[in-house]
């Protein structure tokens, strides 16, 4: 077998090697007196999600710049106003590869707070790994019952109530005249966690409306083919469906819909269809359809439309999430202010104390369970464009019934 | 072998791994293992330790080429995450993590039997390769028992230290490693070695072919599997795509190819070389360095393809004579 | 008798290798097995350690059939073999091939295997780079090895694969004296295929000759060097 | 599960589009099949191949509106020189030292590439946007999607082609030879290096032309090829190895036992389904089930 | 004499680290049939192979034609001329008889000719004309050898390299072989003949050497070593 018998010397070199790239990798000095807020996050840049992780740094670093514009953050402890320095680690859509993202911005970064990751699946173990290192964790994009279930201490959750979220199709199926409603609803929630625990509330939010669904079943994720599902939707004449799946899923969706012919009058997509690669990728086939969204620039609340103008400016396309994520840093920066200290405890005490005014998603007021809940908008596509059309507050669009196919 | 004349130099290499094993035991006593990120990293190197070392033990020492690595890394995780939800186990049980290893190796066994009295290496690799995959859609359509794809969350309360972990893994390593020597010095590693080298003079001198590919190929799901369950006990939130990922696979087979294959001290190189070089490239190209891997893995092959340790004695001892 | 074989066909598709061949082995006996190039030898050492299944026919060793045993059962019942292409572990060291043949044989304890590899290797002359590497050998030494590596798993019966291809007349002699010894100081009968056949006629205490799969001869070296029939089939014709 | 039992015309239905979806498998498979065959290598990146020609076809059209079945003239060429240059750059040197360094030299391609077309490209699901996109034709009560039934064509014409260039072309017939016995094909002066540059050129220009297929009738991203991969191995195994048709044919079983099982049980067990046929085939019938009847080897 | 057509002086081959070929020298003149014979495992095929490019000599040189073809590649060799059936005789199995032939000519030389050759080549070997489209692998010893060396000839060799061509042949089908060879060398082409069926093989040879252990040991025409008592020796050793 000839064991090589130069692997000990060999690794010591490595060893050293190694210790050299410790090194090489910045360690951040405790300062002792602060001059900075360092707060962290980790994103999926790389990999599925890099999209959504792409927009959700693009709005940290806005809010992070414009609280810099203004000179930083007022803490009382230092007495004076300390920028935010704000650090993102990528963590390959992978919850193993966030979770030591985390232990990085902790223990090389040394963060103060640390901003949500993006969606449940990794959302759910950083905010484990916050609880480990006890540094107070400001999340989102997750669902709350499982963040609920944890009984976290270091961590908050703002998202939207599933049962208002599920209630919204029935809402905005209400105001259809009744003769030309649906008949026959279907429900197809993504294989997914998500998917998975959106479906029974879905079922629940449509018995508390009166709708009952004839069909559901999850559906597989990043398949190429769902003409078996669409066939047997077909031949149980469904007519309305909600469908909560992935943008490349939905578009493969929507498409078969129309090759094998099955005509809804009402298509509400949740996370799949309101990108613009989803306009772009169906063209008029997308029209009539609608979509989830957690925000909307025609909100009527201050810097809203702003933002999505800056939005639009830099990225040339529209988005219904930014000012989730622009608002998340607006009341961790208020609460930071209103705690007059960077301890991860107080900081956290103050959010579920503060009544924050002024978001861009309107005011926000956490319960004390740690969460804070927004309303689910809904957005139909008309020409091109994503017209809000829920919540039915100022400047929604009335939402409009599918015509068949044939009749477009 | 210790009885070849080779008594000092086995005592120096002796001496050498204890005083390396020393000094990492005493890492978390000199860097405060709360703020140091320098022990984290030694603990995620020492798994990679244990499953480049288990890759190793099959691939390397017996020649089948395994991709399935991460099915029985899965396995082990949702052994724990499942025992532990239901009560049956508790936080960092050393009994549990057993169950964990040889609930894989159990696998290991029922899937070895067929695929290795059956099969020539590239379907082996293949087959192997589809394990995972089965394991990943099996534990999304698990309902209760595996909660889909959410996957299982547990305590995370339990949690205080990482100075536990960072014993197990070194204990792990040290574990997957003390095992591939045992197995090599010892008669089992003739019967391994012969039967990459030639399997008709194997069993033509004895050697029950089948027996000892599955037996490594068990004993290499053994160790996978317990490192999952060391990093289902880290991570607290057990789902299939991440725990049933072939990066878990494919980084021990990139990190023994490095350091070397079928040599004992390859797969240690390789894995703390490479946990290094992809963690400097995280922190330097966040949003390329996949790229990078891709690229490294490449060159790796293309210019190392023997890696770092075989390297050196392909120098010392190459026979001018070869054509 | 220590083998008996009877009756024994072979077919690869439509190609029949060996056609009911029937011979026997004593104990203690040197038996050579000649013929030309693709009659059938080392299939008939297929058959018997279990690489093949013959299509008809018996297989006995020591009274017991060897019929759909596994190679490494064969082994263990007491049958060692070497290969027509030499066949040694290249990344192990001379004595770690040796050690392999006695621990999966018949040796009991590593101990043991040890010493019966060391003892094999002094038989062989082969002490002296018992901690080579195997790759580096030379060829004639790579058969050596290979012999001491079957005699080390302590068998009854030895089956050598042309263990003289290729080597030069000093080397010959040595294995054959190799040969000798293996029976005379082990005890170990052999079963032997050769192409050189003086050596054969030297050594063996009888002959088996095969062609096109048949048996067309057996008996004492002085019947088989003067029977008609062997010397058609090895040069070709009858001699001018 | 099997909550009613479904009319004739839909089990045609669901057959036809098993089949129509099957071919993409089937044309991916035979790119792998070739590739293993004359190389022993298997190229796990494929399926990352056939996305990164999706994504030629997808920008020619978006940014120079080259109709994508025009831009077939395009990337087919265009693969068929990115994979003779793959070969020479990446495994050329490596392919002599055996199955894992050409394994993880794919793999390392495969991440290589996602993770470039993520960055240049986004991770955003793609599909071409065309009139015709989602059109289908009515044939006797049954709807057969028309950028479905042009992959459809486009594979089965890619099958054919490879299929005649093995058969009748003595370059083809190289190819066969080299693939059955290196040593023998060198003997009559056909060189190794050729045959795999050829081989590997055809295997990624059927990679494009697959990839022309995805993108108009499928919506991709840039890490949807692993799968395609994974998949086409299956259809691989089930056709066995180095065997043209018997890859056509086993993407094709592939996709019928998806569509079927989608349709009864769930999408997600329909890919259990495909993985469980997979592993039965390699541990029962290696060879694959459409193995010709070559004789069986001593 | 004439420049020989193929000189070969002082090869050296080495398998891996284990010497075959020692200093291995010869001339075959255009037009001759010059046989290399000796047992088993001798270096016969080894000398085949790396004429034919398939193995690299460590020393010594090979002039084809004037020219040194050593370390050339097999393809080029073949091209310039020298084509070689090998041991198993190199057929394409799963390709039709046909298509065997077709890739015979594949050399850049041979391609421009194919049509005409393949006629030349049905004309000789009657089974090409009957079985053009059966597979090379479904047919019987016999025939793949004749095919075999058909698809040799196909390269329009300027000398034909057969290694063991009587190999696992019945009788009467060797004679067959050894007809066409002698056709062959009435039709002019030079062949580098290997054989153990010595008489056949000295009895169509022009000369001949004997290697013994990657060694020549014996050269000489064909008709003076087919009475050297050497060879018998070499074969059947205490035989006569």
């Amino acid at each position: 077998m000839m064991m090589t018998l130069r692997g000990p010397r060999l690794m010591g070199l490595s060893l050293v090697f190694v210790a050299a790239m410790m090194l090489g990798l910045p360690t951040a000095v405790p300062a002792a007196d602060k001059n900075e807020i360092v707060i962290g996050a980790t994103l999926p840049l790389t990999g599925m999600l890099s999209m959504m992780g792409a927009e959700q740094k693009w709005a940290y670093e806005q809010a992070a710049a414009d609280i810099n514009a203004e000179g930083g953050i007022y803490v009382k402890e230092y007495d004076k106003k300390l920028p935010v320095k704000l650090i993102v680690a990528d963590n390959e859509t992978d919850a193993g590869k966030a979770v030591a993202a985390i232990e990085r911005l902790v223990k090389v970064d040394k963060v103060d707070f640390l901003l949500s990751d993006s969606t449940l699946p990794l959302v759910m173990p950083t905010a484990v790994a916050a609880e480990k290192w006890k540094v107070y964790y400001h999340a989102t994009i997750c669902l709350l019952p499982p963040w609920q279930e944890q009984k976290f201490k270091w961590s908050t959750d703002y998202f939207f109530d599933g049962a208002q979220a599920t209630a919204v199709p029935f809402e905005v199926l209400d105001t259809i005249p009744e003769a030309d409603r649906p008949k026959k609803l279907a429900l197809l929630a993504e294989d997914s966690t998500d998917g998975r625990i959106l479906g029974p509330i879905f079922k629940e939010a449509g018995k508390q409306y009166g709708y009952e669904f004839d069909y559901e079943e999850p559906v597989a994720v990043g398949s190429k083919d769902y003409s078996s599902q669409i066939l047997k939707l077909k031949s149980k004449g469904i007519d309305g469906a909600i469908l909560f799946a992935g943008s490349g899923d939905c578009v493969t969706f929507v498409r078969q819909m129309k090759e094998v012919g099955l005509n809804l009058k009402y298509l509400h997509g949740y996370k799949g269809t309101w990108g613009t690669e989803f306009w772009n990728a169906l063209g008029q086939d997308a029209e009539y359809i609608l979509a989830d969204g957690f925000w909307s620039e025609t909100y009527p609340y201050p810097r809203a439309e702003e933002i999505g103008e800056r939005y639009y400016q830099n990225f040339n396309k529209r988005s219904v999430s930014i000012g989730l994520f622009y608002a998340l840093c607006q009341t961790l920066f208020q609460a930071i202010e209103a705690a007059g200290t960077l301890d991860g405890a107080k900081v956290r005490e103050a959010v579920l104390t503060t009544e924050f005014k002024g978001t861009v998603m309107g005011d926000i007021k956490y319960n004390p369970d740690g969460t804070a809940v927004f309303p689910l908008a809904a957005f139909q596509w008309q020409e091109g464009l994503l017209r809000r059309v829920y919540p039915f507050v100022e400047g929604a669009s009335p939402v409009l019934i599918a015509p068949p196919w044939d009749k477009r | 072998m210790k009885t070849m004349g080779q008594n000092s130099k086995s005592k120096r290499r002796l001496a050498l791994t204890v005083v390396v094993v020393a000094l990492l035991t005493a890492v978390p006593g000199v860097l405060d293992p709360e703020t140091s990120y320098v022990v984290f990293l030694l603990f995620s190197a020492f798994i990679y330790v244990a499953l480049a070392q288990a890759w190793n033990l099959v691939s390397g020492y017996t020649g089948q080429v395994s991709l399935g690595n991460h099915a029985f890394f899965g396995l082990g995780a949702y052994v724990i995450a499942i025992g532990w939800s239901r009560g049956l186990i508790g936080y960092l049980d050393p009994l549990g993590m057993l169950l964990a290893g040889c609930a894989a190796a159990i696998l290991g066994i029922l899937v070895g039997i067929p695929l290795l009295s059956k099969l020539r290496g590239d379907y082996f690799a293949l087959g192997t390769l589809g394990l995972g995959e089965i394991l990943r859609l099996v534990t999304i359509q698990g309902r209760a028992l595996t909660a889909g794809p959410t996957g299982i969350f547990l305590p995370s309360s339990s949690f205080t230290t990482i100075v536990p972990y960072y014993f197990m893994a070194l204990f792990l390593a040290l574990l997957a490693t003390g095992v591939t020597y045992y197995m090599v010095k010892s008669n089992t590693g003739l019967a391994l070695v012969a039967t990459r080298d030639d399997e008709a003079a194997a069993a033509a001198i004895g050697i029950n072919i089948l027996k000892f590919k599955v037996l490594a190929f068990a004993v290499g799901a053994f160790l996978a599997g317990l490192c999952g369950a060391l990093q289902a006990y880290y991570v607290f939130h057990v789902e299939p795509q991440g725990f049933f990922s072939l990066s878990w696979t494919i980084y021990p087979v990139l990190m023994c190819v490095l350091g070397g294959v079928g040599t004992l001290t390859g797969p240690v190189v390789g894995a703390v070389f490479l946990t290094a070089a992809f963690e400097v490239a995280k922190y330097y190209l966040p949003e390329i360095h996949p790229i990078f891997s891709g690229l490294l893995i490449i060159l790796v092959i293309m210019f190392l393809p023997n890696g770092l340790v075989r390297l050196r004695r392909g120098r010392i001892v190459r026979n001018p004579k070869a054509a | 008798m220590l083998l008996e074989v009877a009756n024994l066909t072979k077919r690869f598709g439509g190609l029949q290798v060996l056609d009911d061949v029937s011979f026997a082995l004593h104990e203690g006996e040197i038996l050579g097995l000649i013929g030309p190039n693709g009659a059938g030898k080392s299939t008939l050492f297929n058959l018997i350690t279990g690489v093949y299944r013959p299509n008809e026919g018996q297989i006995r060793f020591q009274g017991k059939s060897l019929v759909n045993l596994k190679p490494h059962r064969v082994c263990r019942r007491g049958i060692a073999r070497t290969f027509q292409l030499v066949k040694i572990f290249p990344s192990m060291t001379v004595l770690e091939n040796v050690l392999a043949g006695a621990v999966y044989g018949r040796s009991s304890g590593r101990k043991n295997a040890l010493a019966e590899a060391r003892g094999c290797l002094e038989i062989l002359n082969l002490a002296e780079v018992s901690d080579t590497p195997a790759a580096h050998l030379t060829y004639s030494d790579r058969r050596l090895v290979e012999i001491a590596r079957a005699i080390a798993a302590k068998p009854r019966l030895a089956l050598l694969d042309e263990p003289l291809a290729g080597l030069n007349p000093a080397e010959t002699e040595k294995i054959m004296g190799v040969i000798k010894d293996i029976r005379s100081l082990r005890g170990i009968s052999i079963i032997w295929i050769e192409h050189k056949i003086d050596a054969v006629f030297n050594v063996c205490d009888r002959i088996v000759v095969l062609d096109y799969g048949r048996k067309i001869a057996e008996g004492q070296p002085r019947e088989i060097a003067a029977h008609q029939k062997v010397v058609e089939a090895y040069l070709g014709e009858p001699l001018a | 599960m099997l909550d009613f039992i479904p009319p004739i015309d839909i089990l045609l239905q669901l057959l036809i589009n098993g089949v129509l979806f099957g071919t993409m498998y089937g044309i991916a498979a035979i790119g792998l099949s070739l590739i293993f065959g004359t190389m022993r290598i298997v190229f796990i990146a494929q399926g990352t191949m056939i996305i990164l020609a999706a994504y030629g076809s997808f920008w020619l059209f978006n940014l120079w509106s080259v109709n994508p079945y025009v831009s077939i003239l395009i990337v087919v060429p265009a693969s068929l020189i990115v994979g003779s240059g793959l070969y020479q750059v990446l495994f050329r040197k490596v392919a002599r030292e055996g199955q894992f360094p050409t394994l993880l030299i794919a793999f390392g391609l495969m991440a290589l590439l996602e993770n470039l077309m993520s960055v240049v490209f986004s991770a955003d699901a793609r599909a071409i946007q065309t009139s015709y996109a989602a059109y289908a034709l009515t044939f006797m009560g049954l709807k057969i999607s028309f950028t479905r039934l042009m992959a459809f064509v486009m594979a089965v014409a890619g099958t054919v082609g490879v299929a005649f260039f093995l058969k009748k072309t003595l370059l083809g017939k190289a190819v066969r030879a080299a693939s059955e016995n290196l040593e023998y094909a060198m003997l009559v002066g056909i060189t190794p290096h050729m045959v795999n540059t050829l081989t590997f050129a055809i295997g990624i220009g059927l990679a494009g032309l697959a990839g022309v297929a995805t993108a108009t009738a499928y919506a991709f991203d840039p890490f949807s090829g692993f799968v395609f991969s994974l998949k086409a191995m299956i259809a691989l195994a089930l056709g066995g190895m180095g065997n043209v048709v018997g890859a056509l044919l086993g993407g094709l079983l592939l996709g019928v036992i998806e569509a079927f099982g989608a349709f009864f049980l769930s999408g997600g067990w329909a890919d259990v389904i495909s993985y469980a046929v997979f592993l039965l085939v390699l541990m029962f019938k290696p060879e694959g089930l459409f193995a010709s009847g070559t004789s069986a080897k001593p | 004499m004439a420049n020989p057509l193929l000189n070969v002086v002082d090869l050296n081959v080495f398998h891996g680290e284990a010497q075959a070929l020692w200093d291995i020298s010869f001339q075959i003149q255009a037009g001759e049939v010059f046989a290399i014979i000796g047992s088993n495992g001798a270096g016969k095929s080894t000398i085949l192979k790396t004429l034919a490019g398939l193995l690299r000599p460590s020393a010594g040189r090979v002039e084809f034609l004037g020219s040194r073809i050593d370390g050339r590649s097999a393809a080029r060799i073949v091209d310039l001329g020298l084509a070689l059936v090998p041991e198993g005789r190199g057929l394409f199995s799963g390709l039709t008889v046909a298509e065997n032939l077709e890739l015979g000519a594949f050399t850049k030389r041979a391609r421009p000719l194919m049509k005409q050759t393949m006629e030349e080549m049905a004309a000789t070997f009657q089974i090409i004309r009957i079985r053009s489209d059966q597979l090379a692998g479904k047919m019987s010893g016999g025939e793949q050898q004749m095919l075999a060396i058909a698809k040799a000839l196909m390269s329009k060799p300027r000398l034909l390299m057969l290694d063991e061509p009587s190999l696992g042949l019945a009788p009467l089908v060797v004679k067959t072989v050894f007809e066409i060879i002698a056709t062959l060398k009435q039709q002019g082409v030079t062949i580098l003949l290997v054989e153990q069926n010595i008489h056949q093989a000295l009895r169509i040879a022009d000369h001949a050497c004997v290697i013994k252990t990657g060694r020549i040991t014996l050269v000489g025409t064909g008709k003076e070593l087919l009475s050297d008592p050497e060879i018998h020796k070499a074969y059947m050793g205490s035989l006569r």
